[in-house]
C-alpha cells in the first residue's frame, strides 16, 4: 500500500460529499479526505469528541492542546465551527445529523458487517464507530482492498468482532467502489485505473454483483 | 461552513403542516419562539401535537394557537397562567397530556438523542403512571418513558450565526438547546444575527448542526423592554 | 389566611436550611423563604427553568426579560450563581443535588402523600414538583393549615391527583410542624405563637402523633 | 453563595478508596485530569473500577494507574494508544469491558442526571449484545443500558470558581461536563481559579452545584505548552 493509494481513495471518497453536508472521518486513511474535498462544495466535518467545522492541521508552531479531533491530532477550527461536550456530539450522531461517516476496517462483508475494532491478540476499541455507523445516514468504509499480508479484507464472512452489522453502504478501495443495492448486496460500480474487473475478482472473497453500467479507469 | 440558512420566515413556517408535531422552546414568558408562533398563525394548519413546556404566559404563546383552533393534543406541566388553555381543555376541544417537567425535557432530549426512552423515578405513584410500565433496577422502582421526535421544532435565540450555531441569554436557554435537536427540521427565531465565524465558539450553547434554517425574531416580543 | 401568616410560615422554615444547602422554592410561600434566610447561612437557590445563585427580586426598573425563576418573577443573580438549560436543570434535582425543595399544597397527607396540581374544573399542572418530590433529599411542604373554606389541607387522605407519594419530610403551616418519623408517620414537633394542641387536633385531619419533646410557642 | 470548595488536593483524593468506583473526564490527551490521577497513585487504593473514554495516551492517564496495579477493572472504549493496558487485560491483570463511546457517555450522562436506565440503537449485532435486553419501539430494536454512577469523580476544567462553577476550553471539554454529574463526590482540577462572581455565568459549562471539590491543575500536563 503506497502512500499514493492511499490518496487515491481518499480522493475518490472525497468525490462522494455533497455541500453542506456533516461528515465525519475516522483515523487512517478517512482523514485524508479532507484534502480531497471539491471546490466549491462546503463539508462541515465533525469529530465525535466534540468539534463541527474542523479545518486542515494546526501548522507547526500553532497546535492548540486544547483544539484537537478525536484522534488526538491538533486541528484548526473554520468559520461557523464550534466545541461542544461529547454528549452533545453523540446526541448528534445517533439523532441523524451527521450524513456521512467513512471509517477505515479491518473486515468488511457483502451483508455489509463492519469489523475494525479487535483481533486476536489486539485489542484496539471501537471508540466512536459502533456509534457512528448506527447513526450516520450513509456509512462509507475505505480500506486498502487487502491486507498487508495479500489476505482479503472484504471477506465473504467477517470472523472478528462486528462493529456494526450490515451497516455499511459504500465501500472504497485502491482497486474499486462498492456500492450497496436498495434491495440488498453490494454492487461493483467502478474499477480504479490500472485495475481490471478479473483482478478485482481475484482479490475478492466477499460476494458482490457487477452494476450494469460499471464504470472502467474510473479514478 | 458558509452554507447560509437564514430564510425568509414565511418559507420557515410553511413546513408546517396539519397532523403535525411541533416542538417549542422556551418556558412560560422566557426565551419563547413568539415570532414563529405568530407567523405560524397566518398558515392555514389545524390538528397540531404541540410539545411546550407550559400553555404560554397570559396571552402570549400556545395559548395563541390554542384560540386559533389549530392545536388537537398539548403534551405540557403547567397551563397555570393561560385559563383560556384549561377552558378548551374543558370544552374537549383539546386533549391535554401532563407530563412532569423533568420527564418532558428527557423525553425530547432522548428522540433528539436518537435514544428509544429511558427510566424515570418521577411519576411512580401518581396518576402518571397510567399506561407505563413499570421496571425495577437496583430496588427502585422507575417507569419507562418513551422518546419523542417532532417534524418541526421553534426555538430562540439571543444570537445566531448564519450557519445556526446558538447562543441564548440567561433563563432564555431553557428548553432551547434541547428542542433545536428533537426535530425533523429546526427553526431557530433569533434576536441578533451574525455571519459565521462572528461568535466565539467556545460560547455556542446549542451547535448550528441541529439547526435548519434561521430567521429575525422580533424583538419587541419579550416581556419587557430592555 | 393573612400576610403575617404567609411570612410566618416562610421565617419559621428558613431556620430548617443549612449553610451550603441547594434549595429549590416553589412559588407563592416558599418563595418567601428567602426573605428569611438567616445571616451567616449561605443557600444557594435553584431555580428549574435553570438558574443557580437566585437573588432577591429585580428592583423596579432594573428586570431583564432573561433573568427570571421558575414562576416568570423578574430576579436577581449572586455571585457565585449561574445559567443553565432545563434538562440539566433536572438533572441536577434527580441527581439528588439539591438538598431541600419547599413547595406548597392543596393537600397532604400522613403518609407524605402531596397533592398540588389539579382540583375539580381547575387544571394548573405540576410543573416541576413532581420531579422536585422525588429527587430532592428533603421534601417540604409550606401551607396554610386550613383552605379559605375553612377545610383541612392536612387529610386523612389525599383525595386530589397526587404530585408525590410519599415523598414529604416536613409539613409548616402557620399553626404548626410535623416532621416524618423514620419509622413513618409523622410527628408534632412544634406549635406556633397562640396556637395550642387541642386546636391543632381540632383542625388537623391527618393522623399523626405528638412528639415526646414538643415545643409550644415555638415561632 | 460564597461557600469556598477550594481544597488541597491531597485532602481532594483522599475521599478515593479500594474497590471504588471513579469517573475520568477526558478524552485521549484532551482535558484529562492528570493532575489529580498522579496525586491519586501516592495513595495506597488498589481495586479500583474505572470509568473512563480510554486507557489514556501514551504514557499519560489511566494507563499510569493500571501499571500501577490499581485497577481491577476498566470500562472504555479505545485502548489503542496505550499497548500497556491491552498487555494487562491479556495477562488477566486487568478486567475490560468494552462500551461504545457514545452509550459510554449516556451510562454516565444518565447515573448524573437520576435516570435509571435507557434504550440505545447502537451495538444490536454485535458482541455489546451480550448481557443487554432487546427492545423493539417503533419496529426498531435497541439495547437497554443501565445507568452508570461513581463513587468519585476526577474532571480538568480551564477555569473555575470557588463554588465549582467550571469553564472549558475547545475541545477539551468532551466528557468533563457529564463527568462532573455522575459521582457522590467530584473533584475539578482547574488550571485557573476564580473567586465567585468573577466568571461570566453565560460561559460557565459545569455548574459548580455538582463539584464538590476543586484543586488546582499542574499547567504542565497538556500535552504541549501554551
Amino acid at each position: 500500500m503506497t502512500p499514493d493509494c492511499r490518496c487515491n481513495i481518499a480522493a475518490r471518497a472525497a468525490r462522494e460529499l455533497e455541500d453542506g453536508q456533516v461528515t465525519n472521518l475516522g483515523a487512517g486513511i478517512p482523514m485524508l479526505v479532507a484534502n480531497y474535498i471539491p471546490a466549491g462544495i462546503d463539508v462541515v466535518i465533525q469529530a465525535e469528541n466534540g468539534i463541527t467545522g474542523v479545518g486542515p492541521v494546526s501548522p507547526p508552531g500553532t497546535e492548540d492542546p486544547d483544539r484537537r479531533n478525536a484522534g488526538n491530532l491538533f486541528v484548526t477550527l473554520l468559520p461557523g465551527g464550534c466545541y461542544f461536550d461529547t454528549a452533545t456530539s453523540f446526541a448528534m450522531i445517533r439523532g441523524g445529523r451527521v450524513a456521512a461517516t467513512m471509517l477505515g476496517t479491518l473486515q468488511v462483508d457483502g451483508d455489509g458487517n463492519i469489523a475494525n475494532y479487535e483481533m486476536p491478540g489486539r485489542k484496539i476499541g471501537m471508540g466512536g464507530a459502533m456509534d457512528l455507523v448506527a447513526g450516520a445516514r450513509t456509512v462509507y468504509v475505505l480500506t486498502e482492498h487487502c491486507a498487508k499480508d495479500g489476505s482479503a479484507k472484504l471477506v465473504a464472512r467477517c470472523t472478528l468482532p462486528l462493529t456494526g452489522a450490515g451497516e455499511c453502504d459504500v465501500i472504497i478501495t485502491e482497486r474499486a467502489l462498492f456500492r450497496r443495492r436498495p434491495e440488498g448486496g453490494f454492487a461493483l460500480e467502478e474499477v480504479a485505473c490500472g485495475h481490471t474487473l478479473e483482478e478485482i475478482a481475484a482479490c475478492t472473497e466477499m460476494t458482490y454483483t457487477v452494476a450494469d453500467e460499471v464504470k472502467l479507469d474510473a479514478y | 461552513m458558509a452554507l447560509n440558512k437564514m430564510i425568509p420566515i414565511e418559507e420557515a413556517v410553511a413546513r408546517v403542516e396539519s397532523g403535525m408535531t411541533l416542538a417549542l422552546g422556551g418556558f412560560l414568558g422566557q426565551g419563547v419562539p413568539l415570532t414563529l408562533i405568530r407567523a405560524l398563525k397566518a398558515r392555514p394548519v389545524h390538528d397540531l401535537v404541540i410539545w411546550s413546556n407550559d400553555g404560554g404566559y397570559g396571552d402570549d404563546g400556545v395559548v395563541e394557537l390554542v384560540k386559533a383552533g389549530m392545536v388537537r393534543e398539548l403534551h405540557c406541566c403547567h397551563i397555570g397562567y393561560t385559563p383560556a388553555v384549561g377552558r378548551a381543555v374543558e370544552a374537549g376541544d383539546l386533549e391535554l397530556e401532563w407530563v412532569p417537567q423533568g420527564n418532558l425535557i428527557e423525553m425530547l432530549r432522548c428522540g433528539g438523542a436518537g435514544l428509544g426512552g429511558f427510566l424515570t423515578p418521577v411519576g411512580v405513584g401518581t396518576a402518571v403512571e397510567e399506561g407505563h410500565q413499570k421496571v425495577t433496577v437496583n430496588g427502585r422502582t422507575y417507569l419507562w418513558e418513551r422518546a419523542v421526535r417532532a417534524d418541526v421544532a421553534f426555538v430562540r435565540a439571543h444570537a445566531g450565526d448564519i450557519v445556526g450555531n446558538l447562543c441564548f441569554r440567561g433563563t432564555a436557554r431553557n428548553y432551547n438547546t434541547t428542542v433545536a435537536t428533537c426535530a425533523d427540521y429546526v427553526i431557530a427565531e433569533v434576536e441578533h444575527a451574525y455571519s459565521a465565524g462572528e461568535l466565539d465558539p467556545e460560547k455556542v450553547h446549542a451547535p448550528g448542526v441541529f439547526v435548519d434554517a434561521v430567521v429575525r425574531a422580533d424583538v419587541s416580543y419579550c416581556g419587557v423592554r430592555r
